[in-house]
């Protein structure tokens, strides 16, 4: 077994369930052993557009739950935005339709050994991987603060279920149509504060996530962010899913977010590159 | 039974499928969907002098039945690639094709004394689809004078046993007369195509999407292209060896690159839209030939050229 | 008010929106769809000195996303061209560009005296992506002194006001330098691009698809390619009116082409699809630009250009 | 209105039903004032694959049946041949579906002024406009013998209620599995014969109609055909669908078969033209 991609599958996904939650479809599949070794921050690399498709490449979508137990075998539920060709194709496949899933890839948020006060950040679908990480993180003792932010109330997925694990939910809308006016970014300073927040797990557009970095280096908390570029492949194959990550080595290396990403440590992530390169930065 | 071997000028394959340069990462990603000791070979990515970050992105949009990349050859350089990649692949037994690129004529020279005399290394893919620095970033296959240069160097460098295969370019008026320009200069096979030349534009930024502008076409669009360019080149050089690629991603697909005059089959993009997609290629392939009453996979080779009657 | 008119040099036309050469029969056959005129022009198919069979069948091929064609120019010669295609289309108030080939430099010369004064037409489109008889079937534009002469036949026969619009080949190394040898010949515009050489082997059969083998590769599958033609030349000759064609189904295709730095928009194989996707593109793009802010069409042309920070 | 495609109309099609009936689908599309202008022979263009599809170009279809009463408005019934990756999308397509339409397209077959005895000829699915025509033939007061052929019984479209305007029915196939072993061409020159046939009308393979030409030439009978060639437009603006054909003033041209066909006078076409230009052809 490979050290990449170790516990990835290739199955023929069954659709058990498509609904619409607000700009979103909810969506459950019949998985087997796919289900089996995701952990929150996953994701998994879906073929679309059927047969006779002009679409060649695979869309990635964040594992929203997973569970291998029930009477369905392993279940995995999505949270699909129907935005173009590929995610409309998905969110408009009915029960029973088959669909071609690779996963569990990429790396999960990292659950810390001692119980911590952790606040969730996320933006838009970005939601969709934090609830399971918050089921975690309280079961491991910690609290939980989520913060969910969008730009209008219908395109915030916040399921009431999804609620139980967290201790205070905010939300924020660009629109005011529901929740705090504003950015998830102007909400976070007194969110922190308030709840003494020790580690910050962010997912959303990588604009948030900069200004979400920018105040976890202010407030110097830790931050996992899961980060979204443009995947072709998912699996580590094509190098065009990279962001400049600064190693360890204090190299700066363009670094694959499908197979070292996307959780990856907000302050190893060189914001803001996109269309340049940083000076000095190196193959992988 | 069914003979699936082919040959590359010196060296015998089990099986004629391998990896597209650039497009099976390390080989470590894709050994977790199949056993890497199944296919042919694993060519590897573009392996240039030095540690390279490649191009700003975004790097890659998809297009109708393709995509575009502009990844610029990212990668380790030669030395970390011979110190972590190269014994990775030995360690499972995988028959390996280095393919090697660079930035000035002499780069080839350098890149081929590092690699012509390593374990399971079956043969060198010279990719001259790539700019020179040395000439306004102009492709070194592009232009007849540059391929030849760059092929020279790297057959100076390497001993008559390991192949040294020429991978083209499209992009060019006449690529049966730069084909020749190679094979004078002693390229043993051909690997053709590379990706086409091609832009796309982003209508909401209104600017090229890829941050490098243009970039290279992949995918089952351009195949029509690579049959053409592998039929064209085979006509005219029916000894030299080819292995063909562009948009193959089933058997039937193979098949056509074949009849038309492949040797053996390499597949690229399709790996991204199915991890197992070369696995895919060998079966399918395998049971197309079979079908047609082929007992060996070498009968098939440039099969569409017979005369009318044949 | 949306200003959706266009200039090719000395030709204003209400809209950007053409047929392509080759795809839009006579025009009889449309306009049971839609009135003619309501687009900016038709372009009719090539017209060449004699009466032409064309190619033998099959002449055509499906490929993902796209198609290839072998016609070969068939059509009735321009004697019967202009007796009765010419007005019927004159009669319906088209305005018309006509597309003339030649298989000698000579014809070229001929052709152009039959059609420079004729009521409606607006333009000619010289099509010397086709195969020179007198230098071993070599296409005109693939070689800048061929591309060259057949353009200067064509303007030393032609007055000031209706422009020559050359139209060229994607299948060379560098476009951009034949588009200048063109323009330097006289040409007032470019017309890009023509099909691209490609080749589909038919499984079954095991020989190349269409009876004449190769063909031209079209539609969706090729707009990459059309993209970056058009913005490399529309770079390296910013004033010279380019007609985009390559692909175009949408108006999200369209503002691609137009974005690229096309002047106006030929749609091909797209009415193949769809009988009425000229007018579907034509409604489409105008919604995007008036999204976008646009109040002239001809703002938008070759705006992917603007600088970094424009 | 043009004298070209003058009848044709371009609409959404709503599947209503869609049953295999042997190797074939049966499908009925409600297609509002298409139905309208359709006569025997006509045929349909349809755009398949979907949103995202790589198929470009449309697929005919011989109409099988049409229909502006009833209160679907107007209907039109197809035969499909699930076949290649066209075929079996539009064969998969349920019912509340809808597809892109255009016709009804191309030359019908000529009805004779007056009563005739006519022998129709079907290979395949080719049997499917033959119906609809003997249905008019039999109005007119024709005597109609059918003749359907197909490499095996399931590749015969013979449905009860399509007999019913028939005199006799011939059944032939390539395995004996039904009717008479053979060829349809085998069958002929006996029921011209007994029949005592007057006209053929025949739809099938290029290489059947060649050979039933042969036959037509040998007992001096109008013999119309429709012919398949492949068709990228169906609408006459492509060139691909032509056939040599010798017109009134003894030139070959290659002729559209989308546009003076399918139906033509088998007697002007020059068959087994594949591949080759006969002598001496001019353009169209
Ligand atoms: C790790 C990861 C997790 C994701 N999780 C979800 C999720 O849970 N729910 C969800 O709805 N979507 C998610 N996405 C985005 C999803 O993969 C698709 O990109 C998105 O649905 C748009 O695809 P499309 O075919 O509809 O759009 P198109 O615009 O047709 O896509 C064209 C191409 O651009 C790429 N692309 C377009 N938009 C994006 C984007 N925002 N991010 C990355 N690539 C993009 C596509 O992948 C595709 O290759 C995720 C992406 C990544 C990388
Ligand atoms: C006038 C006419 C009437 C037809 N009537 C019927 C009918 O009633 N029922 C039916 O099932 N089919 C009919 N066909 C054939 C049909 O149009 C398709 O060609 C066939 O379904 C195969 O398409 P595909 O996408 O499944 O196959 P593919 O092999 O994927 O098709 C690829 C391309 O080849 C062309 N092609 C393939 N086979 C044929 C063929 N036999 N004839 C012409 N073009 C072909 C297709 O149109 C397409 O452009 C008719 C064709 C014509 C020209
Ligand atoms: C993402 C990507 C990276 C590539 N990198 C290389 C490379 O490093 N060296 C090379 O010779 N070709 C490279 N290629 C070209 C492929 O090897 C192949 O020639 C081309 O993609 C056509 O095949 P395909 O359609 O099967 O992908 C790359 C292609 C892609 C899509
Ligand atoms: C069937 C067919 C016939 C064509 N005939 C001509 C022609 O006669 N003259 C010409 O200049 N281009 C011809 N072309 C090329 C088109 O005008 C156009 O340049 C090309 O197809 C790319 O545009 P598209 O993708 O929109 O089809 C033809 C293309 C097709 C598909
Ligand atoms: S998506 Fe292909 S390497 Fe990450
Ligand atoms: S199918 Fe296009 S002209 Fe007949």
């Amino acid at each position: 077994m490979s050290a990449i991609n170790p516990r990835a599958l290739q199955t023929s996904a069954e659709v058990l369930s498509n609904k619409k939650v607000g700009a979103y479809h909810h969506m459950v599949f019949a998985v087997d052993g796919l289900a089996q070794n995701a952990r929150p921050g996953n994701f998994v690399a879906i073929a679309v557009g059927g047969e006779a498709s002009s679409l060649v490449l695979r869309r990635a979508f964040a594992i929203y739950r997973s569970s291998d137990k029930g009477s369905a075998g392993g279940v995995i539920e999505l949270v699909i935005a129907p935005h173009g060709q590929g995610s409309k194709w998905l969110a408009s496949r009915e029960v029973h339709d088959h669909v071609d899933m690779v996963g569990p890839l990429g790396t999960s948020f990292g659950i810390p050994t001692e119980p911590v006060r952790a606040l969730l950040v996320g933006g838009g679908y970005g939601s969709a991987p934090l609830f399971g990480l918050a089921e975690v993180l309280k079961s491991r003792g910690c609290r939980v603060d989520m913060v969910l932010g969008a730009s209008t109330a219908g395109k915030i997925y916040a399921p009431l279920e999804g609620k139980r694990s967290v201790s205070s939910m905010t939300l924020t809308t660009d629109d005011g149509s529901v929740g705090i006016e504003g950015k998830v970014s102007d909400a976070l300073p007194q969110l922190i504060t308030e709840n003494e927040s020790e580690i910050i797990y962010s997912c959303g557009p990588m604009a948030m996530l900069k200004a979400i970095q920018e105040i976890a280096d202010k407030y110097k908390l830790v931050h996992q962010a899961s980060v979204e570029e443009s995947m072709a492949c998912g699996i580590g194959v094509c190098m065009t899913c990279v962001v400049p990550i600064r190693r360890e080595d204090g190299i700066v290396r363009m670094t694959r977010t499908c197979i070292d990403g996307p959780v990856m440590d907000g302050a190893s992530v060189v914001w803001d590159s996109n269309r340049k390169i940083p000076e000095g930065t190196w193959g992988a | 039974m069914f003979n699936y071997s082919t040959k590359i000028s010196g060296t015998s394959l089990p099986n004629p499928i391998l990896t597209a340069s650039g497009c099976a990462g390390s080989g470590k990603e894709l050994s977790q969907f199949f056993a890497l000791t199944e296919i042919g070979a694993i060519v590897t990515k573009s392996i240039m002098l030095k540690p390279r970050s490649g191009r700003a992105t975004p790097r890659m949009a998809e297009t109708p039945s393709g995509m575009l990349n502009s990844i610029g050859l990212q990668g380790p350089g030669i030395d970390l690639f011979l110190e972590n990649d190269i014994p990775w692949l030995q360690s499972q037994d995988a028959r390996i094709i280095i393919s090697i690129a660079g930035e000035t004529v002499d780069d080839y020279a350098v890149l081929a004394r590092r690699v012509r005399a390593l374990p399971n290394v079956v043969g060198i893919e010279v990719n001259i689809s790539c700019p020179n620095v040395e000439n306004r970033g102009m492709v070194f296959s592009c232009h007849p004078e540059t391929a030849r240069a760059a092929i020279e160097n790297v057959r100076r460098n390497v001993g008559g046993d390991l192949p040294i295969i020429a991978k083209l370019s499209p992009d060019v008026t006449d690529i049966a007369m730069i084909a020749k320009e190679v094979v004078n200069a002693g390229a043993d096979g051909l690997a053709l195509i590379n990706t086409v030349l091609g832009m796309v534009i982003d209508v909401n930024t209104m600017r090229p999407k890829l941050a490098q502008k243009t970039g290279g076409l992949s995918g089952p669009a351009i195949r029509p292209i690579a049959v053409r360019a592998i039929y064209q080149v085979h006509e005219s050089l029916p000894k030299t060896p080819i292995i063909g690629m562009g948009g193959v991603a089933t058997g039937v697909d193979a098949l056509e690159l074949v009849l038309a005059g492949a040797s053996a089959i390499s597949v690229g993009t399709a790996t991204f839209g199915n991890p197992t997609a070369v696995m895919k290629v060998k079966d399918e392939l395998q049971a197309l030939l079979l079908e047609r009453g082929f007992t060996n996979f070498s009968d098939a080779v440039g099969f569409a050229h017979r005369p009318e009657n044949g």
